[in-house]
């Protein structure tokens, strides 16, 4: 058995504990001894994976396996992991160790409830070490389906409107995807020879120009919508509101992320031609989005709505530091996935906490929280902080990377949509504080509010450990740079080598 | 002209005259009286082609047992004296020109059809080889089909039953 | 040349009555009347079968039973047939088709 | 260079850093007085540390060969970006990062000290002290910056700290708004040096402070031949980098925060928004300024004159104000003014760099007196627990040490010979008068105008009438008063330390003087407006209402600060909330949404139109059925042959 398929077998295994469970307590527990595995299995996947590059291991993927499944259409189980997925897969490992623990107050229905979850991370996880096209689809698709049952059953508001919506929108995009796949595979081999779904060996081919003009806004707009690109990012806001918390945190935290790197891994990999040449549409689509989040999220009253737009707005960064195609800028937008992924995750987390807790997300309904519950509001202010690039957290490192890297465009167009991006600090600077300003501080609200408890042991634990990993990542941010910035050197010297041709 | 292409000529004719004689007839029990006289045709034809036991199945089975099943039916469920509405003339219009369509489409195909006679001697079809084929199961042998076929109305039996049942509750 | 007559009479005449059903089947509201229509489909059908074999194949005998087989399926369509009918003219007291679109939409 | 070790400095800001995170993490387990003394006996370790360094470096291993060095201590790679651009993190000794770390540590200390009495009892005092380490820590890795992003990190660190600090009593919604404006306006500012940043490292290549500020370098001449918009690129590179500047520092017109940044504590204040953090524009300045004079001309006139007229503006507007920590901020606000100005005036080498020595000196004394008046301030506020000046007067009587340093502080601000004051102030004088002549004359109206609002100040709550208090006011205790005590003596004598012979625009070394011809008619100036101050508010009178009632325009527009912040509320509020970012809510609800919804219900209306074809009218069904097939027929049979 390869290291990697663990990142499976454990989480299958631990849906099958759960389902041998008896009660409440012990599907928790289960929940928790099986991601705790995963979180650990990941760490270790991390300093294997650096012992092994430090070792001079310069092959693109690590730790590869290759097994055959689907002969017929030589569709194959290929694993292997680059730092970019290795940061994705610890990513992954820590928002549902700590999902677990968020979702520990979850009412009815606990067992499918841990079930559907730990299944949903199963498909990310497989996502993410896998190396095959037709085999990330498949996990891909397992990802989405669980959300549905997810939202649909233990939501909250409009759900069965929200779950509908996000499936519906998101098969679309899986609809595309499909289509832009195939068309990859059919592309495979252009002089002949067995097709293959092998990512590696496809972007070792040049895939027909005319080919890629179709596939790229396939590929490119099918991941962008589970990206939540604008304008296809709707289903987010809806999504978010309505989702039960851990939910809300795997999907801000790891779908979105899900959805970039295949944008990144599967359409510009693979086609960096057209990345090129249909690029700026994308990079407009993406500036707008950064601006456009930030500033629907000013007037947003809804906690769960406003942090949607947050990322709407931060994760279109991610794409628009990728459309700027080089390695700093790239860089930068790969840790801020793994840094927004780890934020958001802490403000659902806290947002669902506050949520028990006086029962409305409606920030003019509530103020002065701070007072009575400390805990949570200082995380909350932390979390804000760290949203807004306060140095020390890591999204002022992933941001500065990625603003550095995209003004190494000489050219106006990326210079003015460089300015454009950046002005969003300020935006998110002022809803940032806006929400902390009423919702935390200023007088007790309610006289009742000095009844509540603050934060539990689970409670803390989960956001606490969301804490250390930001500020972790934020204070010593050189490591997990390197280590996406080696994986990138292939991706970006494929992209460059193109641009020298034409 | 022959007898025998006179006899033709005469079978052909009634089957089609009684055929469009059951499709109008405003009388129920006319109409399955003009399809026992198509259906007795029809055997006629086959006599014709010297298929003598498909002829007298198809009298027994059909004339004999289906023709009489509709009348049962009819006279169960029907006024026998009283007529069919008339039929909307824009329903007629619609589906004679469908009919007669499709009548013209399939009659030019068949007539730019070049059938190949073969020259082969032609077997005679008596009982003994019928009945010798359909328990073949070898070349020529049609016993899966028999087999399958004889499930096929056990089933329809056992479905006739269940389904033409008064329910218990009702 | 079986006597100066050609397979194709034999299909016109197949032909004819199958439109012939088929406007039967079209206009006829009576479910029973639809059914005959049915059976002069299925006659001529058969038809086809029986003169295909005896002109084009008169060494085998796989449209001979064809027809039977055919013959054999049309009785066991008509029994079905016909008890659906009576239930639906227990439930509905006729058998007009028009009151039969219960799986609509 | 000697050998001498400086990587010791690591500890000066990393001390208060522990000291953030002991008391931040576990301060409320502490009692109370423990988590003061232990953030006071961090601040005093780092205090005695940069005392030593100051002298190690000043008068021991600094000078060599008649230039002070530019010492990197340390020196560790935090962020690669490209292969030329990365984010070190490391400790710059040079003659201003040494001055800054004393006038930090010095200050940060004595309110340290000061806030055990000043806090005593108040909730969250453990939270107080976290916050004011991190402050300290914040502005002291500022400080000794080695690159440019380093200290934009510090930058953004002392903004937070800053916030945190302002909205210490978050309880109150007035400081909640003013601790979110403070934030947002300086962040507005960050994001002009954010993005002069990457134009600067793009064009040089590198964010190292040595690199770039090297005037025989060549990073400090590149990009000043590419033109846009009528000015070189450096030149909007370093225009934008003052823009940050001017945020934090509080220029006009990005000052709006700086005065209701007084709703935090008092010793916040007396710390942040005077001595410290406001002028850590004023060391931005002075730390690229041989960028800004070699390359980024324009921009350096354009701070001159920005400078100039805040002064202006802030002393005009101090004249009027009733809170006296308000005077004291808009004074605050005239004194960066002055500081910029004499950068902006200044230029290179040793006389011609007078401008850039007067202004870190005024750095330096304005740090001591400006933190005094403030702590001072607080002793009042203390005692009679009200912000406003016309709840006071009399005092003098009741607060006998907080009255004799006050005193001294108001003559040190009005610059009296022979207290610090008069001689950065004097200095300043002398190099706008060499450069320009209008702000020169600028320059002697306001020292007037400081003198006679400080004074105003002082008349009014130490002499006035005889306010009758609710309880009678007590003097400080004495952490509180030690602190006063000590500032004021460092009042008084900082003037006389040879400012010329440690900090330089090219660090070497000048022999100062001073001009008498330029001082006497300043000092002069000074005791003009202490008289009018002593005739207008010595003594309860008509004076000061037949005043306002005379420059009727003048005293309204002043008394509402210029009706800035209205201008900016309207900007904010009427404008970028109601028709930006509301109609980009909507515009996301209801068009993008909408679009999304209509494609949903679009496919419902066409299925429900299209539904009525499943009619369940089984001769329907037939007879599309029989046309279908004859269709299909009659298409692949004769119509679509190849």
């Amino acid at each position: 058995m390869d290291y990697l398929t663990y990142f499976i077998i454990v989480p299958l295994l631990t849906v099958f504990g759960i389902v041998l469970c008896k009660n409440d307590k012990q599907v928790k527990w289960t929940a928790v001894i099986g991601m705790s595995i995963q979180l650990i299995l990941a760490a270790a996947l991390v300093f294997m994976y650096l012992a092994e590059r430090k070792a001079g291991n310069m092959a693109e993927f690590l730790f590869y396996h290759d097994y055959m499944w689907y002969p017929a259409l030589n569709i194959r189980y290929t694993i292997g992991v680059d730092g970019i997925s290795v940061a994705m897969v610890a990513l992954t490992s820590v928002i549902i160790f700590t999902g677990i623990f968020a979702s520990w107050e979850v009412t009815n229905l606990h067992k499918e409830f841990f079930i559907s979850l730990i299944l949903l991370a199963t498909g990310v996880f497989g996502f993410f070490i896998c190396v095959d096209l037709f085999t990330m689809f498949l996990f891909y698709e397992l990802a989405v389906i669980p959300m549905y049952l997810l939202i649909g059953i233990w939501g909250t508001g409009p759900k069965e409107y929200s779950a509908m919506k996000l499936t519906l929108m998101l098969m679309g995009g899986s609809a595309l995807l499909l289509v832009g796949l195939i068309g990859l595979y059919f592309n495979s081999a252009p002089g002949g020879g067995a097709l293959t779904f092998n990512l590696i060996e496809i972007s070792k081919v040049q895939i027909p120009m005319e080919a890629q003009r179709f596939l790229f806004p396939m590929t490119f707009v099918g991941f962008g919508i589970l990206g939540a690109l604008f304008p296809l990012h709707t289903w987010s806001p809806d999504g978010h509101s309505s989702a039960p918390t851990a939910v809300s945190m795997l999907h801000a935290g790891v779908l979105l992320k899900l959805g970039r790197y295949g944008a990144f891994r599967v359409a510009m990999f693979l086609m960096p031609e057209a990345a090129h040449e249909l690029g700026w549409i994308f990079l407009i689509l993406t500036t707008i989005s950064v601006v456009y989040g930030a500033f629907g999220a000013i007037q947003q009253k809804d906690l769960k709505y406003i942090n949607a737009y947050s990322s709407v707005s931060h994760c279109g960064l991610v794409l628009f530091a990728l459309l700027m195609m080089n390695k700093t800028a790239m860089d930068g937008a790969i840790m801020q996935m793994v840094s927004h992924g780890i934020m958001t995750a802490l403000f659902f987390a806290l947002i669902g906490m506050i949520y028990g807790r006086t029962h409305t997300r409606i920030i003019d309904e509530m103020g002065g929280l701070m007072r009575v519950i400390p805990f949570l509001g200082v995380a909350y202010v932390i979390a804000g902080l760290a949203s807004l690039g306060l140095p020390g957290f890591s999204g002022f490192v992933a941001e500065m990377t990625i603003f550095v890297g995209s003004w190494q465009h000489v050219d106006t167009f990326h210079r003015v949509a460089t300015i454009i991006a950046c002005s969003s600090i300020v935006i998110t600077a002022v809803y940032i504080l806006r929400v902390i300003g009423i919702l935390l501080l200023g007088p007790v609200r309610f006289d009742w509010y000095n009844q509540l408890t603050d934060a539990r042991w689970y409670e803390k634990l989960s956001v606490g450990f969301l804490i250390v990993c930001i500020a972790g990542i934020g204070i010593a941010p050189l490591w997990l740079s390197n280590m996406i910035g080696d994986s990138l050197v292939p991706v970006v010297e494929k992209l460059n080598m193109i641009s020298f041709i034409r | 002209m022959e007898i025998n292409e006179l006899m033709f000529v005469i079978i052909g004719a009634v089957i089609i005259l009684f055929s469009i004689f059951t499709v109008t007839s405003r009388r129920i029990l006319r109409a399955a009286a003009f399809l026992l006289f198509v259906l007795v045709a029809t055997a006629g034809l086959y006599f014709w082609l010297e298929y003598q036991f498909l002829a007298a199945v198809q009298i027994t089975l059909y004339a004999g047992g289906i023709v009489v099943l509709i009348i049962f039916s009819i006279l169960l469920t029907s006024n026998v004296g009283e007529k069919i509405d008339k039929v909307e003339t824009k329903k007629v219009i619609f589906s004679a020109l469908a009919a007669i369509a499709g009548a013209i489409l399939c009659i030019t195909t068949i007539l730019q059809q070049q059938f190949q006679a073969t020259d082969a001697l032609a077997q005679e079809v008596n009982m003994k080889v019928i009945g010798k084929s359909l328990l073949n199961y070898g070349e020529n042998g049609y016993a899966l089909p028999f087999e399958v076929i004889s499930v096929l109305l056990l089933a329809a039996m056992v479905a006739a039953i269940v389904i033409a049942k008064k329910s218990k509750t009702s | 040349m079986l006597h100066g007559i050609r397979l194709e009479y034999f299909l016109i005449l197949a032909t004819l009555m199958f439109f012939v059903g088929v406007y039967g089947f079209l206009t006829r509201k009576n479910l029973i009347t639809m059914l005959m229509s049915i059976e002069l489909i299925l006659n001529a059908v058969n038809i086809n079968f029986v003169a295909f074999n005896k002109f084009l194949f008169p060494d085998k005998l796989e449209g001979h039973f064809f027809a039977l087989i055919v013959i054999a399926v049309a009785a066991a369509e008509a029994a079905v047939a016909i008890a659906i009918i009576i239930n639906i003219y227990r439930h509905f007291s006729n058998i007009n088709v028009e009151n039969v679109d219960e799986m609509k939409y | 260079m000697g050998d001498f070790n400086f990587s010791y400095c690591v500890w000066i800001p990393l001390i208060p850093l522990f000291s953030f995170l002991i008391l931040g993490l576990f301060g409320n387990k502490f009692k109370e007085k423990l988590t003061g003394i232990l953030g006071t006996l961090a601040l005093g370790i780092i205090f005695a540390l940069s005392l030593y360094t100051a002298y190690e470096y000043f008068f021991v291993h600094g000078l060599v060969n008649g230039t002070y060095q530019k010492i990197i201590a340390i020196n560790v790679t935090w962020l690669q970006f490209t292969d030329k651009l990365h984010i070190n993190m490391g400790v710059l000794l040079d003659p201003i990062s040494v001055m800054m770390l004393v006038v930090v540590t010095t200050v940060s200390f004595m309110v340290h000290l000061y806030s055990i009495g000043y806090m005593k009892g108040e909730r969250g005092v453990e939270r107080y002290f976290a916050f004011l380490s991190l402050f300290t820590f914040s502005m002291l890795g500022l400080v000794i910056a080695t690159n440019i992003f380093q200290m934009y990190i510090f930058w953004e660190l002392v903004g937070v700290s800053s916030y945190l600090l302002i909205g210490f009593y978050y309880q109150k919604p007035s400081a909640v708004a003013a601790s979110k404006k403070a934030f947002i306006v300086t962040r507005f500012a960050d994001l002009g040096f954010l993005i002069g940043i990457l134009i600067l490292s793009f064009i040089t290549g590198t964010f190292d402070f040595i690199t770039l500020t090297d005037p025989a370098g060549e990073a400090i001449h590149r990009g000043a031949e590419i033109g846009f918009m009528g000015m070189s690129v450096m030149t909007w590179a370093m225009l934008l980098i003052f823009m940050g500047g001017a945020g934090k520092s509080a220029m006009f017109p990005l000052h709006i925060w700086l005065p209701d940044a007084m709703e935090g504590p008092t010793p916040v204040s007396a710390l942040i928004h005077a001595a410290t953090m406001v002028v850590a524009g004023v060391y931005l300045v002075a730390r690229l300024f041989p960028i800004f004079h070699f390359s980024a001309q324009p921009a350096l006139n354009i701070i001159a004159y920005v400078g100039g007229f805040t002064s202006l503006f802030a002393a005009v507007i101090a004249c009027t104000q009733l809170d006296i920590k308000r005077v004291l901020a808009f004074s605050t606000l005239s004194q960066i003014g002055y500081m910029m100005l004499a950068l902006g005036v200044s230029g290179y080498g040793s006389h011609d760099g007078l401008g850039f020595m007067a202004s870190n000196f005024h750095l330096f004394t304005h740090a001591m007196f400006k933190a005094l008046l403030f702590l001072g301030a607080g002793a009042i506020i203390h005692a009679v627990h009200s912000n406003y000046m016309n709840e006071m007067g009399g005092l003098r009587k009741h607060l006998p040490i907080t009255h004799a340093t006050f005193l001294i502080a108001c003559l040190t601000i009005a610059g009296l010979y022979p207290l610090s004051g008069f001689f950065s102030k004097d200095e300043i004088l002398a190099a706008a008068f060499h450069k320009d002549k209008l702000l020169f004359a600028v320059e002697y109206c306001v020292a007037g105008l400081t003198a006679f609002y400080m004074f105003r100040l002082y008349f009014v709550v130490f002499w006035g009438k005889d306010t009758q208090y609710h309880h009678k006011p007590h003097e400080a205790p004495f952490t509180m008063t030690i602190p006063l005590m000590f500032l004021a003596i460092a009042s008084v004598f900082a003037g006389f330390i040879p400012f010329s012979e440690l900090v330089t625009s090219d660090s070497i070394p000048f022999e100062g003087e001073i001009d008498w011809m330029i001082a006497i008619p300043s000092i002069a100036v000074g005791l003009l407006g202490i008289l009018i101050a002593m005739i207008m508010y010595r003594k309860e009178n008509n004076y000061p209402a037949r005043m306002a009632a005379t420059l009727k325009y003048l005293y309204r527009w002043s008394f509402n600060k210029f009706y800035i912040d209205e201008i900016y509320l309207f900007i904010t509020k009427k404008i970028i909330f109601r028709y930006i970012a509301r109609p980009v809510a909507w515009f996301d609800r209801h068009m993008v949404d909408g679009t999304m919804n209509g494609i949903a219900g679009m496919t419902n209306v066409i299925s429900f139109r299209i539904r009525g074809l499943q009619s369940g009218q089984l001769q329907k069904y037939g007879f599309v059925f029989i046309t279908g097939a004859l269709a299909l027929a009659l298409v692949f049979i004769y119509l679509w042959t190849k």
